[in-house]
Parts: C-alpha cells; structure tokens; sequence
C-alpha cells in the first residue's frame, strides 16, 4: 500500500511477482482486498494525509495479521527527514513486524523479509 | 446400503470431488505461471502441490469479519449453500461407469436447475454484502448471468435431445460407440465459454474484477466463508467440467477390459483422463485472453454464441428426425 | 440510481454518503496506484465541473532542499518519482549547471543521454506491462516486465543500482561506460527493439485487448494544445512537441532522434506510440554508443555556486519535466521550483472529463491514466438536488454501462 | 528565433547573453494579464510550462515559464506580501489553473478570478489555516510538523 511513497519500493514489490523472481513460489500472490489479506505491505513515509487512511486499512484486515514495512522511506522516513509532510516511518503508526531497508530494496530482498515473515508466522502458531 | 454412502460420501462424491478441486486449482495455478514464464507455487509440498490446501487450512483459521450494515443471515449460510450446489452435482455424473452415484430419470433438468442456482446464490451473497464494491458487482453478474444462461441451456439440452435420453446415464450409454462432439462440435464450444462465463474466469472475470472492483463480490468475506467460496469455485470447475465431459466427450466410456473391477477402474481413469483434458483447455485459454467489458460480454453471447446454439439444435433435430 | 441514493434520506440536506476511503488498497497496480480524488459537480447528467485533490504523495521536496547544500539535492530530487528517477537528477543538475560558467564534458553529454533512453524505455515496459494488468490481461503484463528486467540489469552494470541511479553530479557524471560493456549493451536492447515490435503485434491482433483499448477516450489535439498537455499524450493527438526534438539538451543535439506521433488519441495509439518511441531510444542509444567520444567524464567544482537564477527542462517519459533554480551563491539552494509532467497533463485530464455525462467518466480515465494514479475516488454534488455521494471509479463503469447498454455500440 | 527574442526587446525585456534560449521580461503588477496576452496571442507561444514562486523578503515573485521550440520565455511579476493579489490568467491560458493554486497553497498569492481558489491542491487536510504558506523564508519545517501531527 503506497502511504505517500516515490513509487521506487512499488515498483520493486510489484517486480518480485514478475517472472524473474516471482513471489508466488512462497505462496505469496496479489490480493485485492484487505479482507482476504494476512500482511500489509507499506511503502512511503506516512505522511499526514494518509496516516488515518493507513490506520483504517489496517483495521479492516482480519487477525492474524502482519505488517511489512518496505524501504527506507517506510523503516524510518528515509531521504525526506525532515521535510514538513512527511512523517518518521510506519512504525509510529502501524505495530510491524518485518522492515526490509534499501532505497529501494532489491526484488530479492523484498522476498527475502517475506520468507524471514513466513519464519516468523510459523513462530508463534496460534495467531496472534 | 453401505456401499452407497461410501461411494456418495468418498469416492466419486464427497471427497473425490475436493481432492480434484484442491488439484485442479493447483494445475491451474502452475499453467497459468508457465504460460507467463513463472514457476507457480514451488515451496508447499512437492512442487507446491500442497499450496491450494495450504491456503484453505489458513483461511479456516483467521477470523471472520461480519459486516453489519450487511444482511448477516444470508451472509452466514449463503456460503455453504454455495458449497453445496456441485458437491450435490457431482453425484449425478458417470465416472464410475455409466451410472452415476444417484441417477434418476430426469437428472439432466436437475443439473441444469444446480447451474442456475449457484449462479443465483452468488447474486444473493453480493447483495447481502452491504458495500458499494458489492452492489455493483451485482449489478454485473445478473448481467453476466442473463447473458451466459441461455445459450448454456440450449447447449446441454442439445446433447440430451441428441442423445434422446434425459438423464446423464442415458446420455452416456448413447455415446457407446460415437462421442456427442462429433455430430455437435459448436454446442460443445458454446458450453466451454458459456462454462467459463459461470466460473468468471477471465475473459469473463468482471464481476470479481481484481484491478477494477477490489474484489467485486467476494470483497466483504474474509475467514471461513472466503475458503469456502474459493474451494466453491474450483469444486463448481469439476461439475461442469464433468458435465461436459459426460455430455460430450462420451462420459467414462472407452474400450475397458472384462472383468467389472478392472472396468471401473478404468472408467476412472478415461474419466479424469477427459476432464484433465476439459480443464487444461480452460485454462490455456484463461491465462491468454484480457478481460472484456460487461456491455461486450453480453454483445458477444447474444449476437454470436445464441444463434450458433440454436442452430445447433436445429441442425441435430433435422439428424435426429430424419 | 444504484442504491446507495435510495438508502440516503431525501431531501434531508446535502447528505454525505460516502465510505471515504480513499487509498486503494490492495496493490491493484502498485506502481501507478497513488491515491488522489476528484470531485464532479454535475447538472442532472453532464459534468458541470471537476475539482482535482492531489496532494496525497506531497512531501515537501522543495522546503526540504532549501535546507541541503546542492550536490546533495541530487539525491533528494532523484527521489520524486521512482520510475523516472534519473531524468529528474539530469534536470536539476543541467538547472544548476546553467548557473555555473563550467561546461560539462562531451563524454558525460554521452552517458547522460544513453542512461536517460534507458531509463525511458524501462519507464515505457512498465506502463506497457501496467495497462495490460488494469485490462485484465496479466499475462502481457508478465512477459512484458520480464523484458523489462534486461533493462535494469544493464543500468545497474552502468549505474550499480535498478531504480534510483544517482549517476549524476554537477557538471558530469559519476560512472563511465567502460569499452567491454558497449558491445554487450548493444546487443542486448536489440533483443528489446524486437520484443517492442512483437508487442506492437499483439497489441494491434490481440482481440480482447483491442476491445478495451481501441476508440477509448479519445483526446482531441485542439484541447491538449489549449490546455498545455506534454509528453505522449499530446504526442497520441499529432502534436510533435518533444523537448529532445525542439530544444534539446545533454547530447541530444548530435543524436538523430525521430519524434514518433500519431493521430487518433485514443488508448490504443498511446499503446503504439510507447511502443515506438522504445524503437526509437533503441536507435538513438545505438548512435549514441559508436559516437561516444573520449575524454573526462565530470569536473571538480567549489560548492559554492555563482548567484542567479536559471530555469530547464528535459524530456521525461511521461512528459516535459521543468525545473527552475535560484541561486544566491551560497552553499545551498534559494529556492528550486518542480513540476513533474503529470501536473501538466492533469488540466487535460479534467477537461475531458467535464461536459462528459457520468457513463463515459471511467473509460476516459482508464484513457489518461496519469503518472500519479488513476482516479479511484469520485464524489459527486448534484447541484439539483442537492445530494452528494461517492462512487468508486469503478462504479461509474457499471451506472454507465448500465444506463447505456441498451444502445451503445462498443 | 530572432523576430520572437526583439519582439521581446521591444516589450523591455532584459536578455542575458550568458544564457541563450532563456528570456525574463519584468512587468508591473497590474499590465500582467495584457503582457500575458500578446505573449500568447501575438506572439504565438500558447504552452505554458510552470508557474514558479520566490521568496524575495519584502515581495513574491511569480514567474511564468513559456516554451516554444528552444526558447523559455518567462514572464516575471512580483506581488507586495502587503496584500498578495494578483490578477489570474485562467481566460488566456486555460492551462495554467492548477499552477495558480499551487503558488496559492504554498506561497499564499491569491489569484483573483480563478475559480478555485477556495480549494486546497496540495496541502495535507489538517494544515492549519492560521499557520503561514510552508514555501516562505519564516515559516519553519518542524513548526508545520508539529502542527500537522507527525512529531510529537
């Protein structure tokens, strides 16, 4: 979900499904709607226009669910710190389990924090 | 009596039926990535094989968000109804031999009454989701419906009239020596697309429109009732699937050794045999199409498919008649 | 009406309906999926008027470089947009560069422009790819971004990274393009020219796709002339206004570069013409290769740079990118001015849209389908009555279809 | 390319030789929409590219980018921040209302006769009306931040 982001953490995700690296080998696939989710994938720094719309998204997804906070934008507010509408990093907005660094991140480390995700799933199995 | 329990609740009932919808999801998810240079589920079970059942067991086990505004009821039982519509199907095709678990006379109307009503049951569940994505999904399947249903009737009622027999049993033993398909290879085609159009696989897949309507009807379920819809889905591809193959393809029919074990046997085998084929065709042509919009759609069934259909039966009542 | 009227109480005020959600979520397509909302003002069924809300992805770059020194606003405007990264730090360095009295090295000139027809062709793939997800037809979408991948694999040997390149500094450029990789450069985006053209064949044979992109939206040249529209769009209408063509800047002045146009304006030819227009970068990074002359690549410059002010622009994927920059010879910036493409093509977005009745809405956006997102989020205010509800874009497909069915030809 | 840059010698613009292709002509404040006109009617140049806003201390400067073939001609005008009016150019350039708000959201120039003026294009919903445009030299980033919820 793009929470105010340059679209580069975007287009990575939506490369890791593309043939080459094709997330669909873990079982991970598109789904449309947060109802039929489990993790929610964030890009961009959160800024104040979107925040509540980030919160309202997360709270229609049904337990257990994760979050995936991707890029540096997402981790902690990347290049645009201090700039007036951009905010600190999902984190002081969403509860997230998994940070994948990088600006952006490449497709492999994108499948990299998924599968270390899975590992974290398998943790705790009753949910959450 | 046992022997017809164990048969309706295991073999070619109950639990035949979502063993080959867990596969055959499985087979089309792997075809559909090939086609597009990808692996397909590669991690869950051999080949990922285990991937559709993986899915199913997670859903069961996440909450379920009930929406309020909704109608709660209906949202409740609506599922399981649609479950229930081709699991009950399945027990009327041949796959054993030419009888199938529960045949009686008239089956073949009764099958097309099971079409039409899990057709309807998904209008109903859209509509008890109360959400404005919901309500114009729709709005889009009884446009869908109205425009697939016609030339889907007239596409199995030709094979019947050809066959002179109105229950599937009957249809199969008519096609002993020469498939249906021969005599009427355009209402077989019509009933592939019109099959696909039911199962809103895409070129057909607009009321559930992924990059459209989030997820058109299925948006509001979550949980239990999603695994349930999603194992529907695939459950509803094998009753037509079957349905086809017993209309058309001859059913479990084939050149089958003596013996009466060996025999059903191997009219399993020649029945998966042509379902696999039924499937496969689905979905090559799935994965090749982009999707239509409504309006072309319907242009599409009423302006080509209905006529093609209807001259069909034209044609094989002159056959039969003559 | 779809019932959402029904349930609102009449005549109880302006009743506001809506599930105000703006963000879609679900990465439909994640890449072009930015969130923004129009408001239509309507009179019975025509649009009276439209009011853009943007703003959703506003972080506040131009406050933001005030307070960094220059070299290091490269990386900071590199990250505008993700997909055309490069052309924006090549912009605001050649703004900064008009400052300077340096003049850049030829070689330099070279590798901008080859990165910059990379970057353009990468950029293309990906809407390419992109349309053909939002019509359902995810296979184009695969084999497409597969060919894409070649793309970054050779910016990221040029570069050392897919996306964000930060290739470029002030008077030159970073990496230089050693001998071994021309060759394997070359021959590489060969491959890519022959893959545009089998996709300029499917997209022309293809059935379902030409159904849902043939005669959709189509943009007249007049008003995209009036209303100052850029890029391909202006392009699809027979308009030749490409900056690379008219006041061309790094190296484009030696490389022949032919401008592709077409004439019909609709989604199918801004199909085609993406898929020439990746032909073309193909010939002009060929030229571009053999021409190269030797020689440094970039040259050390004080920090401080020289007062005045100096305004550029360059040629992005989607458009003419603008920048302007102010200098009052201090360390860093006084003021630097953006205006990505898509801002310029957005009056003509609207303007389509107004005097449209509602049916046609989403199929002229599926039309426009600008950089920052299609529009996902419509409200309307009937001035009439008085009522105000909020429909999905998508919506606005089904009343229309609904509501025209019966006699629309499509 | 000539008769354009003496058609804006004639009309008092300074050219700086420096910089080929790029031409400022300074106008008073209120001839600003007939300037605008003879620079797209007479002279033909109908693409407006941007808009860009300065922060000169006591006025605002507003410049307005025009492109024809290889010549930027910008038409520059500075607003007094005593009363940040000016005259907006919606008639001429149909293209150039959402540059009008955006100057008007970050620099807080109101252009008189665009109809939009009331509407927000780019600032988050929470900005407060009170606190001043972001773009001018006083208002500081981490005030706006407090103000609009993302620092604590």
């Amino acid at each position: 979900m793009n929470a105010c982001s340059c679209n580069g953490c975007d287009i990575e995700i939506v490369a890791a499904l593309t043939p080459r690296y094709d997330a669909e080998r873990f079982g991970a696939v598109l789904v449309p709607s947060p109802r039929h989710a489990d993790v929610l994938v964030v890009t961009g720094v959160a800024s104040p226009q979107m925040k509540d719309r980030l919160i309202r998204i997360y709270e229609q997804i049904p337990e257990p669910k994760y979050v995936l906070a991707i890029g540096a934008c997402a981790c902690g507010g990347g290049v645009f710190k201090g700039c007036y509408n951009a905010g600190q990093g999902i984190d002081n907005v969403l509860p997230v389990d998994m940070f994948v660094p990088g600006c952006p991140p490449r497709p492999e480390a994108i499948l990299y924090g998924i599968i270390k995700l899975l590992g974290k799933v398998k943790g705790n199995r009753k949910p959450s | 009596m046992l022997s017809e329990v164990v048969e309706a609740l295991v073999f070619p009932g109950f639990l035949f039926t979502l063993g080959l919808g867990f596969l055959f999801e499985w087979i089309e998810r792997k075809i559909g990535a090939h086609m597009q240079g990808r692996i397909g589920p590669l991690v869950t079970g051999p080949h990922g094989i285990l991937q559709p059942i993986a899915d199913f067991l997670k859903l069961l086990y996440k909450e379920e968000i009930v929406p309020t505004f909704g109608d709660v009821t209906i949202y409740k039982i609506g599922p399981v109804l649609y479950f229930l519509a081709p699991i009950l199907g399945m027990l009327f095709v041949p796959v054993m031999g030419t009888r199938a678990v529960a045949t009686f006379d008239l089956d073949v109307l009764f099958v097309i009454f099971l079409l039409a009503f899990s057709a309807l049951m998904v209008v109903i569940l859209s509509f008890a989701s109360e959400s404005s994505y919901t309500i114009v999904a729709s709005g889009r399947l009884v446009l869908q419906y109205v425009s697939y249903e016609i030339p889907l009737v007239i596409a199995v009622i030709t094979a019947a009239v050809f066959s002179g027999a109105l229950s599937l049993a009957g249809v199969v033993q008519t096609q002993s020596n020469v498939w249906n398909v021969v005599y009427m290879p355009f209402s077989f085609i019509v009933y592939i697309v019109a099959l696909m159009a039911e199962l809103e696989k895409p070129p057909f897949d607009i009321p559930s429109a992924k990059t459209e309507i989030v997820a058109g009807w299925l948006t509001e379920f979550s949980g239990r009732s999603l695994a349930f819809l999603k194992l529907t889905k695939e459950v509803s591809l094998i009753f037509g699937g079957g349905l086809a193959v017993a209309l058309f393809l001859g059913g479990p029919l084939g050149p089958v050794p003596a013996d009466p074990l060996l025999a059903s046997v191997a009219y399993t085998v020649y029945f998966l045999a042509k379902l696999l084929a039924v499937g496969l065709l689905i979905f090559i042509l799935r994965t090749a199409m982009a999707r239509l919009m409504i309006a072309q759609v319907a242009d599409l069934f009423w302006k080509i498919l209905t006529p093609l259909a209807l001259a069909q039966l034209a044609f094989v009542i002159l056959l039969r008649g003559v | 009406m779809t019932d959402n009227e029904t349930k609102a109480e009449a005549g109880a005020g302006l009743i506001q309906y809506s599930t105000e959600n703006v963000v879609p979520f679900g990465p439909v397509h994640p890449a072009l999926k930015e969130p923004e909302y129009f408001k239509l003002y309507l009179r019975g069924e025509k649009i009276v008027d439209v009011i853009p809300r943007i703003g959703y992805v506003h972080r506040g770059l131009e406050k933001a470089a005030e307070q960094r020194r220059w070299s290091q606003n490269t990386y900071l405007f590199e990250r505008t947009c993700g997909i055309c990264s490069f052309i924006h730090s090549l912009c605001y360095v050649q703004a900064v560069e008009g400052l300077t009295p340096y003049e850049v090295p030829r070689r330099a000139l070279y590798i901008r422009l080859i990165v910059a027809e990379l970057e353009r062709i990468h950029s293309h793939l990906l809407w390419v790819g992109l349309l053909g997800h939002w019509a359902g037809f995810d296979t184009l979408f695969m084999w497409v971004w597969r060919d894409r991948e070649i793309v970054l694999d050779l910016v990221e040997a040029i570069a050392g990274n897919r996306v964000h390149k930060s290739l470029v500094t002030i008077t030159g450029v970073k990496k230089d393009i050693p001998e071994g990789m021309k060759s394997r450069i070359v021959e590489r985006i060969k491959y890519l020219a022959d893959r545009a053209r089998f996709y300029k064949h499917i997209v022309d044979t293809e059935s379902t796709l030409l159904a849902r992109t043939r005669k959709v939206g189509n943009l007249k040249a007049e008003t995209a002339q009036r209303l100052c529209a850029v890029g391909p769009l202006i392009r699809s209408t027979g308009i030749p206004r490409d900056v690379r063509a008219d006041d061309p800047y790094a190296a484009y002045g030696e490389v022949p570069l032919d401008v592709v146009t077409r004439s019909e304006g609709d989604v199918h030819s801004l199909l085609q013409l993406r898929l020439d227009e990746i032909v073309a970068s193909v010939k002009a990074i060929d030229y571009a290769l053999e021409h190269m002359p030797g020689g440094p690549i970039r040259l050390k410059i004080p920090p401080a740079i020289p007062a005045g002010e100096y305004a550029t622009h360059c040629e992005a994927p989607r458009g003419e990118i603008f920048y302007f920059a102010r200098s009052s010879g201090g360390v860093s910036p006084d003021r630097v001015k953006v205006r990505t493409p898509t801002m310029a093509n957005l009056p003509t977005a609207i303007e389509l849209l107004k005097g449209l009745t509602m049916a046609d809405v989403p199929v002229v956006l599926t039309a426009i389908d600008p950089c920052f997102g299609c529009m996902d989020r419509m409200s309307f205010v009937n001035l009439d009555s008085q009522k105000q509800w909020t429909w999905s874009g998508e919506e606005l497909r089904q009343y229309g279809i609904r509501k025209y069915f019966p006699e629309r030809k499509i | 390319m000539p008769k354009i840059e003496d058609a804006f010698k004639s009309l008092g613009a300074q050219i700086d030789s420096s910089k080929p292709g790029l031409i400022i002509l300074k106008v008073a404040l209120q001839d600003l929409t007939n300037s605008i006109k003879t620079v797209v009617e007479q002279l033909g140049i109908s693409h407006l590219s941007t808009m860009t806003g300065l922060d000169l201390g006591e006025n605002i400067d507003v410049l307005y980018h025009f492109w024809k073939n290889d010549l930027i001609a910008s038409v520059r005008v500075s607003v007094p921040k005593s009363n940040k009016h000016a005259s907006s150019i919606v008639e001429i350039v149909p293209g150039a209302i959402l540059y009008e708000m955006e100057v008007h959201d970050l620099f807080g120039v109101i252009f008189d006769g665009n109809p939009w003026m009331d509407r927000r294009l780019l600032l988050p919903d929470r900005y407060p009306t009170d606190l001043p445009p972001p773009l001018l030299k006083e208002t500081k980033a981490s005030e706006i931040r407090k103000a609009v919820g993302i620092e604590r």
